[in-house]
């Protein structure tokens, strides 16, 4: 059992960030806006969060610390993103360029930045941001050890962010037209919608949420960052097709890629595959392969939103 | 405008980076507090691609740069450092553990060494073995050791490790203590390295020696989570986590500066090889043993001497292949892969 | 006189081409007016400036007598005017009820609240008959009820000011019939409407006055009851315009295509699309398919021609079974296509003229030698189709299609199919969306085709190109033959009947 | 000859020169910054690039092209298919993989074609790893982003193992080096003293040249091309569209692989290690840049990647001075970014040679 609570408590590193960054490339892409960007946002998320933490650890309270920290991510995630929704919206630009270019730019200027900031490429933090056990909800059984130990407020947030995003999507106004823009631009610049702001707004909602996922994956896994976050962008836009656009498949495909991640990762204490004693290639390769063999059997009909990636050009017909 | 600056001393990195937790950045702050120190031009390359051709590229541009004494962290230098030790007989080169070569390991197998190039090997198997020991007189009976790529060096903190454990089980009497054992394969924060190091911890594991640049914040981050210890490496890590209990340190910095006092009082030691072991302080464990509650200053003094005196026999990595061909008794290792 | 609306020399320039050019239109309150013009005479812009897509550089809009700026759709929105597009601007996987609220959704606690609009929608729909499922997705019903979730659109918002551009290029003779009771009801209510179509009978039936535009400008604006039709297309097109077209006497020849008992599995719904259906066509003969859209006519273009799997049944051309057959052995073997969408399937719109002049045939000798194709040759034979059919663009064999207006991209499809010398062509919704000029020309292609001894498969929708060039017409309804007619003795009315699958007989 | 402003080279190229001259007036920028007394000196040299080293410097330009002129056709050959393959990446450690692994271990081969069928093993290695998305493309409909992803990751855990399993030097944690099939020189090093030049180089040139050909002047080519830009018009004309997607594939595949190959068996001594880090292969990446720099076209993309050369190694020569190099990557990104402008630069262009050629 303690295993399980383990596999479980563990694969929420995985499960968290690549969630929120999938759920904020959903919204971009929802409005009609291919962002592979995401990696590099992340970066920049991640970058300025931690250096924010590696500046004001220990002047208030750590929980406080974080969130503010997240703020911070969230807000240079917004602002990154804009150089995206810039070039793709009024200028009109080929998307997977401008995702590209902004990728290549993050990693470039967190390491130079660094350098000239604090005259090394890795900046060192406290992570002070574990959470035990969650004051009486940790002391449920079975349910206080799988979901209120051992964890950080990160997984909180990005349930509730799921929960939210879910519900922008599906029950609101701004949802409804955010998807109309994705689906087709001319329609709902003929009802009255602002293309270009709702573009800008999933845009921009990407950015937040990638740049929060960048927080969200480096603190719990070093006590450094150094500048990159492990293609984990590039993962979450697979989680994003895998769970074809819509939030509770991005959590399922989340889950899917988190668990047997985390499997692979620790499978030297799961008895019954210790004795296996398989190559650790093996596990290695087995997430993405699971994943390959279940696009393989799921992807015939594909739910992308039909105007992503193209320009919104009002007087194409 | 300002002119090319001449730099005479230069470090070349291999392919991490000066802060590297490793190798380059242990080299790096010799080379930065020796120049500082004595009011020296110094300055740190990067080659463009991890080849011996790009790294005599970069050599020959630290030449061109000015340098009069170019180090060298790593044994991937050995190919360069044949090349240029007779291109720039003027210039001195200390390549750290390596000893100039063609890398070539069949009959065109080719060494030298010329008398512009000191090479410096260090006995990480001594450094692991404090740390082994340490470990278990300490109490610590569920050990792991996570080591990076199975780089020579590595590979003997590794072995180094598992037979301190052994000797402090024997003096102990204990009748076993259990070692997972793991290269990670990367010098990496990842968290499948965080993963791995939270699920030995959640196996049992007591401490992990992390022996692998920045696989040892990964390692950290887990043990914080877990309450559990980690030994550090190369450099005292202490700073960097409350975790961390001790490290296995390899006197890189103090070497390269020893190193660089000697070229500049012209006593260089070059065209010789040497192993820094106890005997030279070039190994050892931080002497602040606060984190320890039964190990303590006194012990690591008594097991220091003996390996001064070399009265430890430490097999290392050209004796065995596998941790487990180490011969060991007591410590019953469990080879991950 | 006071007028809704005052469009007051109005220019708007594309890159290369003056679309409109000091152009003046008048709508008088409660009335219906026409729009009338050839292709790319610049109906649809005018109306977009109007509605606010497009910006015009000069020129002034006056709404009910005060001079307004438009910038936007929401601001024509909010002066009450309303836009059914040419190209209908429904959001696919959205729910009818989604699309008509789209823009002025109602809200409750800062969530989506439908439950008073469905109300309204219901009620609007029944009080001007437009029969709708508020609940189904928009990819997943006709056309016409598309058509109907427009115009609720507009209605929905309350609007004033109509504009419907093309509507009835793609409904059926009842559907049109419907369309117009509902035109006229909501012109009594004093509602203005404009009405944009190619059909000159459609506008004398229910429109008030028309303008004609010609090549940007506008040429005038005459009241309906006193003009002809005759005198419409002059106007229109510059010259006279031969409507019933003079076909020389069959000359029937042997079976060229033999369907037999076809089955096409359709990919929407589990209903089959072909549903055992069998018919030939002979040499000398254009046999019309008529039906509404989406009865299975695409289905069975895309058997003929190999595009899609047939279930079961056969498919004998020239004697040979072809039933499994591969587009280009079909293609080889003398069968044209001319597609039903020019832009998905008939061009390649990044590809210049002469590229796409040889997308059937650039693996023949003539273009190419060991894998190699022969650029002198394929600039050749674009040159004289050009020529041969008159097919107009900036830069000759070398423009991109993609910048070409529709009718000469059209022209350029139907160059390439009959150029390839076919036995057998089939050709679906040649004519659509093309003006009079445009039409009368490919019709007349259509028919030399069949004097040549060739044989037509005709598949269209527009009643009048089915009663007037065909010689033979099968109708087809939810994928079954159900009924064989001969255009020179059926009615429209009866014709239509069949078409909505109230009528039916036994055909063999 | 026709005008200027209708001439689609021209305008093209200098859209990319524009871009261009913008990324170094951003990199000034920054120095004026970071590092205002070595600005100047900072952006002469970032000028200079490859030339600050002579011979030798020229020699490292063309050499560090060489491979990523191949993953830049590897990408930029699908991407005029209407492919997107990340994936080139992956292609790339397997084709590495596979020349090493001939190079290592196939002694039984004459010395003389030892490295063409060490490199001809890549060529085809590359080009089966990238069957895979191709196959699951064209008769799956699994996007190919997502799969190309997949199998980089893939890719690299299982190079990672056969290297251990076959051509391991455990002493190093690295494999053996392919020394028997190093590239031949055929006497560049004399030109090109001291650089790691060899004929990678120009097997990419050739290898973009006959890109170029079979995308503009073959059937085949016109097959591949109206798939990419309209899959349904194509199968319309017959075209077999499903055979065309995996093709072109396996043909960027290709490419990819042989940039692995060329890049490992290059006589400069590169080692080929076992890390589980993509990163560890920025050449994949860089072919999208190259790509994107040369606008997909394969005469483009050997500029690009011979231009992107010849910053990095500019960069390299940026360390004279207390500079730092990773200033080159930031530029690189700039001007990627200004690239994707380039829609509006281009429009800027015409307009300005229409009013040039108004006034003539
Ligand atoms: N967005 C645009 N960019 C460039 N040219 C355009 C654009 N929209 C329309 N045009 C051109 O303006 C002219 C008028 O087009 P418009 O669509 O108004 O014609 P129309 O009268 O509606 O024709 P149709 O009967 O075919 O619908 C055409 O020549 C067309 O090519
Ligand atoms: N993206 C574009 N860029 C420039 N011009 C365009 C573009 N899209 C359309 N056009 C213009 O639009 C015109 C095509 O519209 P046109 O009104 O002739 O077609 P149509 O007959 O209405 O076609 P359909 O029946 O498909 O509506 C062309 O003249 C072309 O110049
Ligand atoms: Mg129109
Ligand atoms: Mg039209």
């Amino acid at each position: 059992m303690n295993i399980i609570y383990f596999v479980v408590q563990n694969s929420f590193l995985f499960i968290v960030p690549l969630m929120i960054v999938a759920l904020g490339g959903m919204f971009s892409e929802r409005s009609g806006v291919i962002n592979i960007a995401l990696e590099g946002i992340m970066i920049i998320g991640a970058f300025f969060g931690i250096f924010f933490i590696r500046l004001f650890s220990g002047t208030m309270p750590d929980q406080v610390l974080i969130i503010v920290a997240m703020l911070v991510s969230i807000t240079m995630g917004v602002i990154y993103s804009l150089f995206h929704a810039y070039a793709s919206i009024n200028m009109k630009a080929n998307q997977t360029i401008s995702g590209t270019a902004l990728n290549l730019f993050a990693a470039a200027f967190t390491i130079y930045t660094a350098k000239v900031l604090v005259g090394a490429k890795q900046i060192d933090f406290k992570n002070t941001f574990r959470i035990a056990k969650v004051p009486l909800l940790g002391d449920i059984p079975v349910i206080g050890d799988f979901f209120f130990k051992n964890t950080y407020l990160f997984t909180y947030i990005g349930l509730a962010l799921l929960l939210l995003s879910s519900y922008v999507l599906f029950k609101t106004r701004f949802g409804l037209r955010l998807r109309a823009c994705g689906e087709h631009p001319q329609a709902a610049d003929a009802a009255g919608i602002n293309v270009t702001r709702m573009r800008y707004a999933g845009v921009m909602i990407s950015g937040a949420l990638a740049g929060l996922g960048g927080l969200v994956l480096i603190v719990p896994i070093t006590t450094n960052f150094s500048g990159d976050v492990l293609g984990y962008g590039f993962l979450a836009l697979a989680v994003l097709i895998f769970g074809q656009w819509k939030p509770s498949n991005i959590f399922f495909a989340a889950v899917f890629f988190g668990v047997t991640s985390t499997i692979s990762n620790v499978a030297s204490i799961i008895p019954f595959l210790a004795v296996l004693k398989l190559p650790s290639a093996v596990y290695k390769i087995l997430p993405y392969l699971a994943t390959l063999v279940v696009l393989t059997f799921t992807s015939k009909k594909s739910a992308a939103p039909k105007a992503a990636g193209e320009p919104y050009d009002q007087g194409k017909r | 405008a300002p002119k090319k600056a001449t730099y005479e001393i230069a470090m070349i990195t291999d392919k991490g980076d000066i802060d590297d937790k490793s190798f380059n950045q242990g080299a790096w702050e010799g080379v930065k507090k020796y120049a500082e120190d004595n009011k020296k031009t110094y300055k740190y390359y990067k080659p463009t691609e991890i080849s011996t051709a790009a790294y005599v590229a970069a050599i020959d541009l630290a030449v061109s740069g000015g340098a009069k004494i170019v180090v060298t962290p790593g044994f991937l230098f050995e190919p360069a450092i044949l090349v240029v030790q007779e291109k720039y007989p003027n210039v001195k080169f200390v390549l750290l553990d390596g000893f100039p070569n063609n890398q070539i390991y069949t009959a065109d197998y080719k060494e030298k060494i010329t008398s512009n190039t000191y090479s410096i090997f260090y006995r990480e198997e001594q450094s692991g073995f404090l740390a082994g020991y340490a470990a278990v007189k300490e109490g610590f009976t569920s050990l792991g050791f996570m080591g990076g790529m199975a780089v020579p060096a590595v590979v003997r903190f590794g072995y180094g490790f598992l037979q301190g454990a052994e000797y402090a089980a024997i003096e102990l009497g204990l009748t076993s203590v259990n070692v997972k054992y793991f290269y990670t394969g990367d010098f990496a924060d990842t968290p499948a390295n965080q993963q791995k190091a939270a699920a030995w911890y959640a196996a049992g594991v007591e401490v992990i020696f992390a022996a692998g640049g920045k696989v040892g914040n990964s390692v950290m981050s887990a043990a914080a989570a877990a309450g559990k210890k980690v030994i550090g490496v190369d450099v005292d890590q202490s700073a960097e986590s409350p975790t961390v209990i001790s490290s296995a340190t390899k006197g890189l910095g103090a070497s390269v500066i020893l190193a660089l006092d000697s070229f500049y009082k012209n006593k260089f030691p070059g065209g010789t090889k040497v192993s820094l072991g106890a005997d030279v302080n070039g190994i050892g464990l931080p002497q602040n043993f606060a984190k320890f509650t039964k190990f303590n200053k006194a012990a690591y003094d008594a097991i220091f001497a003996k390996l001064v005196s070399n009265s430890i026999d430490l097999k290392d990595n050209a004796d065995a292949a596998t941790a487990d061909l180490l011969g060991l008794t007591k410590v019953i290792v469990t080879l991950e892969n | 006189m006071d007028y809704v609306i005052e469009m007051l020399n109005i220019t708007k320039i594309f890159p290369g081409i003056v679309a409109n050019d000091k152009i003046n239109f008048q709508v008088k309150k409660g009335e219906i007016h026409a729009l009338l013009g050839e292709n790319g005479a610049g109906k649809s812009t005018l109306m977009s400036v109007l509605f606010g897509l497009y910006h015009a550089e000069e020129g002034t809009i006056k709404v009910e007598g005060k001079e307004v700026k438009i910038h936007n759709p929401n601001i024509a929105k909010d002066l009450g005017i309303g836009m059914v597009h040419q190209h209908f601007k429904l959001v696919h996987n959205f729910t009818v009820l989604e699309n008509v609220v789209l823009g002025v959704e109602p809200i409750k606690n800062g969530q989506l609240y439908l439950k008073d609009a469905r109300a309204k929608v219901l009620e609007i729909s029944k009080k001007y008959n437009l029969y709708i499922e508020p609940d189904a997705i928009i990819q997943d019903i006709t056309v016409g009820m598309q058509q109907r979730v427009e115009i609720l659109k507009m209605l929905y918002r309350e609007n004033n000011i109509l504009i419907f551009d093309e509507p009835t290029a793609v409904l059926t003779p009842q559907e049109i019939v419907e369309l117009m009771k509902i035109m006229r009801n909501l012109a009594s209510e004093g509602k203005s409407i404009i009405f944009i179509t190619h059909k000159l009978n459609e506008i004398k039936a229910v429109a008030n006055r028309v303008t004609i535009l010609r090549k940007g400008r506008s040429i005038a604006t005459v009241d309906v009851k006193s003009t002809s039709v005759e005198e419409l297309s002059e106007m229109m097109v510059g010259r006279k315009v031969i409507f019933n077209i003079e076909k020389q006497a069959q000359n029937l020849g042997k079976p060229i295509l033999e369907v037999k008992d076809l089955v096409v599995k359709s990919n929407r719904h589990h209903k089959n699309a072909i549903n055992h259906v069998g018919f030939k066509v002979h040499r000398g003969e254009i046999l019309c398919v008529a039906g509404i859209e989406g009865n299975g006519q695409t289905d069975l273009v895309y058997a003929l021609t190999g595009l899609t799997k047939v279930e079961s049944g056969t498919i004998t051309y020239k004697g040979k079974d072809i039933t499994h057959q591969k587009v280009r052995t079909r293609s080889i073997d003398g069968i044209s296509h001319i597609p039903e969408d020019r832009h998905k399937h008939g061009l390649v719109l990044d590809y210049t003229l002469a590229e796409n002049l040889i997308l059937q045939t650039y693996f023949k000798e003539e273009f190419q030698s060991h894998g190699f194709l022969k650029f002198d040759n394929i600039t050749n034979h674009a040159d004289a189709l050009i020529k041969q059919f008159d097919i107009r663009s900036g830069e000759g064999a070398e423009s991109s299609t993609r910048s070409m207006s529709g009718g000469n991209q059209q022209k350029t499809i139907i160059a390439r199919e009959i150029d390839k010398d076919p036995d057998l062509l089939i050709a679906v919704q040649p004519t659509r969306g093309l003006d009079v000029g445009a039409i009368e020309y490919i019709h007349n292609q259509l028919i030399k085709q069949r004097d040549n001894g060739k044989a037509v498969l005709l598949i269209s929708l527009e009643l009048n190109e089915v009663m007037n060039i065909s010689d033979r017409i099968i109708v087809i309804y939810e994928g079954e033959i159900v009924g064989e007619v001969d255009p020179k003795t059926v009615t429209e009315q009866e014709l239509g009947l069949y078409m909505a699958g109230s009528k039916r007989e036994n055909v063999s | 000859m026709k005008n200027l402003s209708k001439n689609k080279a021209v305008i093209n190229g200098s859209a990319s020169v524009l871009s261009i001259l913008i990324g170094f007036g951003f990199s000034f920028l920054v120095l004026l910054i970071s590092n205002a007394p070595y600005s100047f000196v900072g952006l002469t040299t970032l000028l200079l690039g490859g030339f600050n080293g002579g011979m030798q410097g020229i020699g490292n330009v063309l050499y560090t092209a060489g491979p990523i002129i191949l993953t830049g056709l590897a990408v930029g050959f699908a991407f005029k298919t209407g492919l997107f393959n990340i994936g080139a990446t992956g292609q790339f450690i397997i084709g590495a993989f596979t020349a090493v692994y001939v190079g290592v271990r196939w002694t039984f081969l004459p010395v003389e074609i030892h490295w063409v069928v060490a490199l001809l093993a890549a060529f085809i290695a590359g080009g089966l790893w990238a069957l895979i998305p191709g196959i699951l493309k064209a008769y799956r409909n699994v996007n190919e982003v997502i799969s190309s992803i997949i199998m980089n990751y893939i890719g690299l855990y299982l190079v990672n193992y056969m290297i251990k399993i076959t051509i391991f030097d455990p002493t190093k944690n690295q494999a053996l080096m392919p020394t028997r099939a190093y590239l031949p020189v055929y006497g560049l090093d004399k030109i090109f003293t001291n650089s790691s030049i060899n004929v990678g180089f120009f097997i990419a040139v050739l290898m973009a040249i006959i890109a170029y050909i079979i995308l503009e002047k073959t059937t085949f080519g016109y097959e591949l091309k109206a798939c990419g830009f309209n899959r349904f018009a194509a199968e319309y004309a017959g075209i077999n569209s499903k055979r065309n997607i995996w093709l072109s594939m396996v043909i960027s595949g290709c490419f990819a692989g042989l940039a692995g190959g060329v890049m490992y068996l290059a006589g400069s001594a590169r080692y080929f290690e076992i890390i589980d880090l993509l990163l560890q292969y920025p050449e994949g990446f860089t072919g999208i840049s190259v790509a994107l720099l040369g606008l997909s076209n394969p005469i483009g993309i050997i500029f690009a990647g011979i231009f992107i050369g010849y910053i990095k190694i500019g960069g390299f020569y940026l360390q004279w001075y207390p500079i730092m190099p990773e200033i080159v990557d930031l530029m690189v990104a700039v001007i990627i970014y200004l690239s994707a402008l380039s829609f509006f630069f281009r429009a800027k262009i015409v307009y300005v040679l229409r009013k040039f050629e108004a006034k003539k």
